[in-house]
């Protein structure tokens, strides 16, 4: 349909497109506007002799019973969805607040060295862990409790979950970059910091059991 | 460079004044790759045919050039200039049997796969950005419909947020590595902070293994942490004019004493 | 067959709405955003036992032709202008800031690559990646860290994002343009240079192990 109608068009530059096109036309600009568009501005996009009025026309006929409709607004004219389907548009909506510094850097030490008790938390974080902080990760299914530490107290460890892999986009903890890709990546200004060049990061994955690692999400 | 790749003589004008337009260009390049890349272009042929003989002598005197000119060159241009003056001995010397090294016709067939490598990426990266984009070409909905809200507090994080909280955590300043155990450990400071109280009674030359601290002498570990850091602390004390040390011979006891005031 | 299906839909609440009605509702959901949906997120917005992935093949052949289309994108779909008509939209145009040569470069072995390393994007191009590209490209959101490499040193590496596959109207990471005959002529094997002490460019090289490239095309 479309090659008789392109060469048909290419034969005169003053040659309206014929309508099929046009329709196309008006669908195009009033899927992508901003704003309902007006005839006058439909007129004024499309090419000289475009007869805009009828293309809309045609193409309300053509959304008839479809989950969008092409509707009037005013004097112009847009793209709405079907009254009928108005249940799909509503969503259970998510005011999103950013993580407190607190949260985040707890949440970055866990995924980093899970599996790590509250007292190792405090101890690279340098302050206290708040009870807020640890409930509300949990409560967001970031981190969930992981196995008991075979030291004096036998104290309960924090891993991260599934569910947090999926929020940050990662396939596994262990692909979280290193201080030093962090660096190379821009992400950390050039001050070298004491004892940077130990190359933490990447050593203390070492430090994890590559078996604990494996069998952390099996259970989701 | 050898002076055979090089003859300015014969260098008609028009010669160099294209010689001169690559020189200027030479920040144009990203690296000798590129350039060899440039370079290998102009025998206009197949790269796969490339001669790279004939292309590391044409690099060798856009190098010597460029040095005539005093263009200033970065290292990389310079490594690459050895490395084919190197490949081209390779490629010209028969072969030595005895030698365990890749043979000249690898490296060259290497360099020859780097360079078509490097031309079909850029070739791929044309046909990407030929692509129709999305807000160029296609568009998105520009009326999205607002979809009616029934609120709930959401907790957002990216992991760039995470990872830079991370990499803040880990160079604080008072940063300690994590886990060590510290009992079985002196350090130079604590071994000071005692010799310093102490020296007062030091009038006369003692043995320094007299002055570990007690508790310090018997485990073999703590003992040699102790000793080290107790050695490092009289060292510090004698820069310091406080202590004199002395040792009759190699291995013999190292023995210290506080300086008699003169 | 949709005549039963409406009788029946009658009788039980939890039957799923006939395809027609399906259809519908998917192209309510897709004309209201201006983000790809994903099929699961269809389907838990639409009723029970709907059959999302359906509804858009059917959807999709519907548009074929028409001034907007209905495309995929990786797991998720979304209607887009057609861009033929994209003349029509300089209103619309936004403004993209023109990449470097360096950035485009190091885009498209990213995108024909990964997932890739710092050190192989370096080796193919020959020079260093600087910071700013690798930056820029995570900051449009083209590019995202990925698995990593099972090398000395675990290598974090590269790899394109939805969003790049949005941006340049691919259906996946698979259409890439010339993608078949670059792998037919070996041009994306990770040939280490012969006695590697000898290579220049970057050391790291070395350690590349080439049964790690390209998994990510592996199962085509």
């Amino acid at each position: 349909m479309a090659d008789p109608l392109e060469t048909e068009r290419e034969e005169s530059l003053f040659e309206a497109p014929p309508m099929g096109e046009q329709e196309r036309m008006v669908e195009a600009v009033l899927f992508a506007s901003t704003e309902p568009v007006t005839v006058t501005e439909l007129a004024g996009r499309m090419p000289h002799g475009s007869e805009p009025q009828v293309a809309l026309e045609n193409l309300a006929k053509r959304y008839e019973g479809r989950g969008v409709r092409v509707v009037r607004v005013g004097e112009a004219w847009a793209i709405r969805t079907a009254p009928d389907l108005g249940f799909l548009m509503h969503k259970e909506v998510t005011e999103t607040r950013k993580l407190s510094r607190a949260a985040i850097e707890t949440l970055a030490i866990i995924a980093y060295h899970q599996p790590v008790t509250r007292a190792e938390i405090e101890e690279i974080r340098g302050v206290s862990v708040s009870r807020g902080t640890v409930d509300l990760l949990l409560e967001l299914e970031w981190i969930r409790f992981g196995r008991r530490k075979m030291t004096p107290g036998r104290p309960v460890t924090f891993v991260v979950t599934a569910g947090f892999l999926d929020h940050f986009g990662l396939e596994s903890a262990r692909d979280l970059p290193g201080l030093k890709e962090l660096r190379a990546a821009g992400l950390l200004d050039n001050r070298p910091p004491p004892g940077a060049e130990l190359g933490f990061g990447d050593d203390d994955d070492d430090d994890l059991d590559p078996d604990d690692q494996a069998d952390m999400f099996e259970d989701e | 460079m050898q002076d055979d790749d090089f003859q300015p003589d014969v260098l008609s004008v028009s010669e160099r004044l294209a010689a001169e337009a690559l020189i200027v260009d030479v920040d144009g390049y990203e690296g000798p790759l590129d350039l060899l890349l440039t370079l290998g272009r102009t025998q206009k042929v197949d790269l796969r045919k490339v001669s790279i003989l004939g292309l590391a002598e044409q690099y060798l005197a856009f190098i010597a050039k460029a040095r005539e000119l005093r263009i200033e060159l970065a290292a990389d241009y310079l490594v690459m200039a050895a490395w084919l003056a190197y490949l081209k001995s390779r490629l010209l010397l028969p072969p030595d049997p005895t030698d365990e090294g890749p043979s000249g016709e690898d490296l060259a067939a290497h360099l020859a796969y780097q360079l078509e490598r490097l031309q079909a990426m850029r070739d791929v990266a044309a046909r990407l950005m030929g692509r129709d984009q999305k807000g160029r070409d296609f568009f998105v909905r520009g009326l999205p419909e607002d979809v009616t809200r029934s609120r709930k507090v959401s907790y957002t994080a990216t992991l760039m947020e995470l990872m830079q909280g991370y990499a803040r955590i880990r160079t604080k300043d008072e940063f300690r590595p994590f886990v060590m155990d510290r009992d079985n450990l002196m350090t130079m400071e604590e071994a000071l902070d005692r010799m310093r109280g102490m020296i007062g009674f030091a009038g006369e030359w003692s043995d320094l293994t007299s002055w570990l601290p007690q508790g310090w002498e018997t485990d073999p570990a703590r003992r040699r942490t102790a000793t080290a850091a107790t050695f490092a602390a009289s060292l510090q004390l004698v820069k310091e004019g406080q202590l004199e040390l002395r040792q009759t011979e190699t291995f013999s006891p190292i023995q210290i004493r506080k300086k008699p005031h003169g």
